[in-house]
């Protein structure tokens, strides 16, 4: 069970969450860009699970919940603010928000 | 066990890339959720089930379905595919390179401690309601606030725009992009 | 107690006169008189009353630094603030500020009434203004805590700001601006330095206070000693205006309405000279004496520069304020040469330029309003349409220029002879100086009231109540320029006990002939124990 | 009655201040009578003390009055106080009573002018400051006189306002004194500083004792001393202002361009002669630029037009020979033809303002003519003014004042024979211009009509003037005229005595006889020239040469063009240039930059969300390779 080393563990998680930052800063669909920020959430709570599996305690694990809790709310608004930028924008390309240039 | 680490391991990372480099949008969400089905196997290997199991029903059972939901109600699937000119990539693919050896290198750094203790269930319990009961509450309060916001926020008065042209009957693809293009 | 009151009486007076100007416009001008006059009054009368004990404490106890320390000053109040922080409501008075007390009121006052006529909308809020300005200039005066001091030298920038961008002329807000950014920029430095003795004493001495007389002497390495200085000589040089930072000041004077040029003339740039002497050389006087070439060079460069960008200008008002940088620049020579001569010169250039400027000031003022223009070249032969008025900016500008049997002159002499005998080629500058004064005092008068009637200029003389104003500063400036006595008696004891606290320094060389120091060869071994047993030579 | 001292210049003080308070308020009348009274009150009380002195003269030849303390601080501890000395009683009784004559010419010749109050409030206060300079006890309460005389000076020449030519001549004097001045300050703090004190007596004790001869600081101070009284006696280099200075009325050009703040220089060098003792050098620099000058103004008062820049050029010239005295250590002698030549000049100017005013105010000699008969009284005015002027042996006090300089000046210990022919060829042109000037103005056809005759208060000055010019010499007599010399015995108390060459030529028969001779000389030719073959005067002087050379004469040798372009004009360009202020670029680039950088970063808000992320992004990656690399 437990001869997996926690340093890939760690890797994983970071691989997890750089791949989520690309897709963030390429990627122009907003609800990509969203799922984006859900990868690199994940690929943090997933760093926490190990930092916890390490010291073998179980703040590892509560962080997780607070960051997967945090997740949903931030995707619940995250997608109902989508709804309001399609009516408003018409598309849902992030790069037409840029009022606030200049 | 560690083989079904590296094997989960693989599987997420490749789902993951595969989430950020498809068109189509849907596919990128399932792609996700396999992605979420492996990190829990991970979780699983490294000796914390309930996190895998919460994974499971929160993050690809609750969150994607949310997606999923969005993408319906969106009917993004329609629009034209935003594409990126692959040279735009290069940018960002150097310095996510450079973040990632960083990271590397960090981790490099640690103790590389071997074991990963198994913390089961009961042991989260105790710490979820012993010193971290606040914590519980203020997320609980985080929820209920983003319901009512996300309702809030969602349930604006119906605009034009949204109307879905097939419904009006006219020709489904000359006006969506026509739209689109505005 | 009675200090207290000179901050208060016109603080208060403040908001009555805009209260009061609310129902009767014309009532906030009275109030605003009885704001200055009564602790004009006060003032004089402590100095009267007081000028006894001056001589006693001057005689008693030596100008020894326990003249400074030990409060034998003519009254202090000394309560706890801020304690935690070391803050302390700590007022003191001696000659210096006496002098420089009665110097704000009178320029207040004057201010006030020379404004009589020339204000006319907003009244209460005009004098609200001038009267905050002159309790704040008071408390700078009467400060002796570090934090109070910086506290009121703030306070004073904000009504001075409104003064100039409400009631000004053309470019005001410009100017105000400009005013207010190039103080506040320097003041902050002040600050910066002021934390930072803080700090260093602190952690020398344990005790963390803001009270001037034990920040006194703090030792710390030569290096950081200079940067705090230059903190206090950036926030001090700005208000005197002082060569390079003088920028603001002929833009301030310019746009500034009369009464406003007045205080900014009269005191506000005083503040400047004052607070070296107080503040700025006692506390740093190793690092003082290693600055004294450039600040001598600067001190210079600024009577003449001064003094030929005043012979260039075009309008009268911006004439007059580039006489203060020139006049400025000798009260800057007269620190830098730190001896008895130089700051009894300084002390009694800051009185007499008060004097001379302010009036000039108002004149220029009043017959902007008669004439509605500044531009020397719209004038000429105003002497035949107002000979009165020709009459006394010629002599004025006289006194502008030095001339013997004016205060000007006796405390020019005294700042260069000062200057003489600690640097040869700067006194000579300084009386070169004297030469360009003549060139644009006589040209002033020559383009604005001598020669030909060239635009038909009609406008009534002097009125009663201007020429009242006039002949009082004129008799002033008389008196000041034949029997200056009483004003050096008051100062004599702040003088020598300044210059006993930089005994240590090179600054000011050993009292050891008791004519440098001024004081009687008598007790001049014992006060020169004095200096060695008590002071701890700052920033050695 | 020494007592009496301080109401000297308190009186004509009281008269300015007086005339001051109640200008709008005075008539005519009474506007004279204070002041003209003023002086002559003071010309009285004058009298009274000399001639108290003179009978009983107090302990040590001297009377000290000391009226209050002016300041004391740091040691420099000035008295306002009034010392008189033999020198100052001179001078003092000079002042008040050529100052009263001139000021009771001046009622009249001032009449139809609107400024009369104000006039005779700066003639009265100019009368103070020159009293309060030569009775200074103290440096300073001289430098205050000086001063004082040197204002009034410019707000006299520049009295008549309205033509700003008059006000540019008035700034000129001030200017050009003030630079000699502040000379004379510097010399002040040096004195201060080394001898700790600016009473003049302690001083010149201090010095004597501390300073050896030839010393650096005694050189240096005699020099800044003499830089002032170079500036304020016009001699050169300084010396531009006086010509121009005729802009002026005429009294006044007669009072203090003529009778007394021009010799204020020779006044101080004179009170200061320990100094130029102790500094021999100085002192024949001294009788150098004396002698220089004497000759320089000669041959520009050759060429001039205007009666009263002739008069002011020969002022020069006479002050040079004061300062030639002064030069080779003839202290009596150069008081003595101070006192000479107050009488005659004033006498001249006096002269040529009554010819001025009653031609209608033409100043230019060759429009005048003829006007022998027309106004008697200035004629013969002009005749005893020119002779003494021109030192007609015998008759004239010029004789007998101007000859002893002459003489001393070979005569002198210190004197040397450069200086005595200098001063020789300077009398022999100065009897010429003297008589051209009464040829050119008196004799010929006249071309003017007159149109005022002056009355008795313009008339009675010149007549006590011409008296005093003729008799005026007579108490110094030369050696070989008997040893009738009551003056400088008197002058002996307070002047050291001059030490003279027993041997030297000077002393010799035939050097008198040649001096005199000169004189008579100058004016035979001046006969010659200008009355016989006046028509071959004209043409020679029409040939280019002399042309250009009477031309450099007539502007004063180019002196003018050199400091308008070495001083003026840089000072004019920079002025010009630096209108608002050269440090404004500092500041306002200062805020130029900051806009600038405002514009930069307002550009990096594009708008575009992955642009901001990417930001974030190097943000991590630098915070991350810090964190991790140290």
């Amino acid at each position: 069970m437990a001869a997996v080393s926690l340093d890939h563990g760690l890797i994983l998680a970071a691989i997890l969450f750089v791949i989520g930052f690309v897709g963030l800063l390429t990627r122009r669909n907003l609800i990509v860009v969203l799922a984006c920020i859900e990868i690199m959430l994940n690929a943090a709570g997933l760093a926490f699970v190990v930092a916890g599996a390490r010291w073998g305690r179980a703040d590892g694990q509560v962080m997780f919940l607070f960051v997967l809790a945090m997740a949903a709310a931030e995707v619940a608004v995250g997608l109902a603010l989508a709804i309001r930028f399609r009516q408003s924008l018409g598309r849902l390309d992030v790069d037409d928000a840029d009022e606030m240039k200049g | 066990m560690t083989a079904l680490f590296y094997i989960a391991a693989a599987v997420a990372v490749l789902a993951t890339v595969l989430v950020i480099t498809r068109s189509n949008l849907v596919h990128a969400l399932l792609y996700l959720v396999v992605s979420l089905f492996a990190v829990a196997v991970v979780f699983f290997t490294l000796g914390a089930p309930f996190v895998a199991a919460l994974e499971v029903i929160v993050y690809a059972g609750a969150i994607m379905m949310l997606f999923v939901f969005a993408v319906m109600l969106l009917n993004v699937s329609a629009d034209s595919p935003l594409r990126v000119p692959t040279s735009a990539w290069i940018g960002p693919l150097v310095l996510v390179a450079v973040l990632l050896a960083e990271l590397i290198y960090g981790i490099g750094l640690s103790d590389h401690a071997l074991r990963a203790v198994e913390v089961g269930p009961q042991q989260v319990g105790d710490a979820l309601f012993g010193p971290y009961v606040l914590g519980v509450e203020l997320a609980s309060m985080l929820l209920l606030a983003a319901l009512i916001g996300a309702r809030h926020i969602a349930s604006q008065p119906e605009s034009p725009a949204i109307e879905d042209p097939r419904l009006s009957g006219e020709e489904p693809d000359a006006p969506a992009d026509a739209e689109g293009a505005t | 107690m009675i200090l207290l009151w000179y901050i208060l009486i016109p603080a208060v007076a403040a908001p009555l006169a805009w209260l009061l100007s609310l129902s009767r416009p014309q009532a906030a001008r009275w109030v605003a008189v009885a704001g200055t006059s009564l602790p004009l009054a006060l003032v004089t009368w402590q100095w009267v009353a007081q000028a006894g004990a001056l001589r006693a404490a001057f005689a008693a106890h030596g100008p020894g630094v326990a003249g400074l320390v030990q409060g034998t000053w003519l009254a202090d109040i000394h309560a706890a603030w801020i304690s935690p922080l070391g803050i302390s409501f700590f007022l003191a008075e001696d000659g210096l500020t006496l002098i420089m007390l009665v110097l704000t009121f009178a320029m207040g006052l004057l201010a006030v009434l020379a404004s009589w006529r020339g204000i006319q909308e907003r009244v209460g809020f005009f004098h609200f203004m001038i009267l905050w300005t002159t309790a704040a200039l008071a408390g700078v005066f009467l400060s002796l805590d570090l934090f109070l001091f910086y506290f009121f030298f703030e306070m004073m920038l904000i009504p001075m700001y409104f003064v100039i961008a409400l009631w000004g002329h053309e470019k005001r807000v410009y100017a105000a601006i400009k005013f207010f950014i190039f103080t506040q920029a320097s003041g902050l430095l002040m600050l910066i330095a002021i934390l930072a003795l803080y700090f260093i004493h602190g952690r020398a001495t344990g005790t963390y206070t803001f009270d001037f007389t034990q920040l006194l002497g703090t030792q710390m390495p030569s290096a950081t000693a200079f940067l705090l200085m230059l903190g206090f000589f950036a926030a001090f040089a700005v208000k005197l205006p002082a060569f390079p930072l003088h920028t603001w000041l002929p833009d301030a004077h310019t746009e500034a309405p009369t009464a406003g040029s007045v205080i900014l003339a009269g005191v506000l740039i005083k503040i400047g000279a004052y607070g070296m002497i107080r503040f700025m050389v006692p506390l740093f006087p190793q690092a003082v004496y290693d600055f004294r070439t450039v600040g001598m060079v600067l001190a210079v460069i600024g009577i003449i520069y001064g003094a030929v960008m005043a012979y260039a200008q075009r309008d009268l008002k911006r004439l007059v304020a580039y006489t203060s940088v020139s006049h400025m620049g000798f009260v800057l020579l007269g620190i830098f040469a730190w001896n008895t001569l130089a700051l009894q010169g300084v002390v009694l250039q800051i009185v007499c330029h008060a004097l001379s400027t302010g009036a000039l000031f108002i004149l220029v003022g009043t017959l902007q309003d008669r004439v509605h223009t500044r531009d020397m070249t719209k004038m000429g032969g105003l002497w035949a349409v107002a000979p009165r008025m020709g009459g006394t900016a010629m002599f004025f500008a006289l006194a502008s220029l030095g001339l013997p049997g004016l205060g000007n002159f006796v405390a020019e002499f005294l700042i260069l002879v000062g200057t003489w005998q600690v640097s040869k080629w700067a006194a000579v500058l300084g009386a070169v100086g004297l030469v360009f004064a003549t060139v644009y005092a006589l040209w002033m008068m020559q383009r604005a009231f001598q020669g030909e009637e060239t635009h038909a200029l009609r406008f009534n003389d002097l009125v009663p109540r201007e020429t009242g104003m006039y002949a009082a500063l004129i008799a002033a400036l008389v008196v000041l320029g034949f029997y200056p006595q009483p004003l050096i008696a008051t100062v004599r004891q702040t003088v020598t006990s300044v210059q006993q606290i930089t005994a240590g320094s090179p600054l000011s060389p050993k009292p050891t002939s008791a004519v440098q120091v001024g004081i009687p060869a008598d007790r001049a071994p014992a006060a020169a124990a004095v200096a060695d047993g008590t002071t701890t030579d700052g920033g050695r | 009655m020494l007592q009496l001292l301080w109401i000297i210049p308190a009186l004509p003080a009281a008269g300015f201040v007086v005339l001051a308070l109640l200008n709008r308020h005075l008539g005519r009348r009474a506007a004279a009578v204070i002041g003209a009274g003023s002086v002559g009150l003071s010309a009285v009380v004058a009298l009274l003390v000399a001639v108290s002195f003179i009978a009983s003269p107090p302990p040590g030849d001297v009377y000290r009055q000391v009226l209050w303390t002016w300041f004391d601080t740091g040691g420099l501890a000035p008295q306002i106080a009034f010392y008189l000395d033999a020198m100052s009683v001179i001078f003092v009784v000079v002042i008040t009573f050529v100052g009263f004559l001139i000021h009771l010419y001046s009622t009249e010749f001032m009449e139809r002018d609107e400024g009369y109050t104000r006039f005779f409030m700066y003639m009265n206060l100019f009368v103070a400051s020159m009293l309060v300079l030569v009775l200074a006890d103290n440096l300073l309460l001289l430098y205050l006189g000086w001063e004082g005389v040197g204002l009034c000076s410019y707000l006299l020449i520049s009295f008549w306002q309205r033509d700003l030519q008059n006000v540019y001549a008035g700034r000129k004097a001030f200017i050009v004194t003030r630079i000699g001045d502040t000379a004379l300050i510097i010399g002040l703090f040096l004195l201060f500083t080394q001898l700790h004190t600016l009473a003049i007596q302690p001083l010149m004790a201090g010095a004597a004792k501390e300073w050896p001869v030839g010393s650096g600081f005694a050189v240096a101070a005699a020099a800044l001393l003499l830089g002032g009284a170079v500036g304020k006696s016009a001699q050169l280099p300084l010396q531009t202002w006086l010509p121009d200075a005729m802009a002026g009325p005429t009294p006044v050009s007669a009072l203090i361009h003529a009778a007394t703040m021009v010799t204020a220089g020779v006044y101080l060098i004179a009170r200061t002669n320990v100094l130029f003792t102790l500094a021999p050098d100085v002192r024949l620099a001294v009788a150098i630029v004396g002698t220089v000058t004497l000759l320089y103004a000669c041959f520009c008062a050759l060429a001039q037009h205007d009666i009263k820049r002739v008069l002011a050029y020969s002022t020069m010239s006479q002050i040079g020979y004061m300062f030639l005295a002064l030069g080779v250590a003839g202290w009596s002698a150069a008081i003595f033809h101070f006192m000479t030549h107050a009488f005659f000049k004033a006498l001249l100017f006096l002269a040529a303002g009554a010819v001025i005013e009653s031609l209608g105010g033409e100043h230019d000699i060759f429009k005048m003519g003829g006007l022998r008969r027309k106004l008697p009284t200035a004629f013969w005015a002009f005749i005893v003014g020119a002779a003494s002027l021109a030192a007609m042996p015998l008759v004239t006090s010029g004789f007998y004042s101007k000859d002893l300089i002459i003489e001393t000046s070979l005569g002198s210990v210190d004197g040397n024979a450069w200086l005595w022919l200098g001063a020789l060829v300077g009398s022999l042109l100065t009897s010429i211009y003297a008589f051209r000037l009464v040829f050119v103005v008196f004799f010929g056809d006249q071309q003017t009509p007159v149109t005022r005759r002056p009355r008795w208060r313009m008339l009675l000055p010149l007549w006590v003037l011409s008296a005093l010019s003729l008799i005026g010499g007579f108490v110094w007599l030369p050696e070989w005229m008997g040893s009738f010399h009551p003056l400088e015995n008197f002058l002996g108390e307070a002047l050291p005595p001059l030490k003279t060459v027993a041997s030297s030529f000077a002393y010799t028969g035939v050097s008198a006889l040649l001096t005199s001779l000169v004189a008579v000389v100058g004016v035979a030719l001046a006969t010659v020239w200008l009355v016989e073959s006046r028509a071959a005067l004209g043409d020679f002087a029409a040939r280019p040469t002399p042309h250009a050379l009477q031309e450099f004469w007539l502007n004063g040798w180019g002196f003018d063009w050199l400091y308008e372009h070495v001083f003026v004009i840089p000072v004019k360009w920079f002025a010009r240039v630096a209108r608002n202020d050269l440090v404004e670029p500092a500041f306002s680039g200062l805020a130029w930059l900051n806009v600038q950088a405002w514009r930069a970063l307002s550009a990096s808000q594009n708008g575009v969300l992955r642009v901001y992320i990417a930001v974030a992004g190097v943000g991590l990656v630098v915070i991350l390779a810090f964190v991790v690399l140290r």
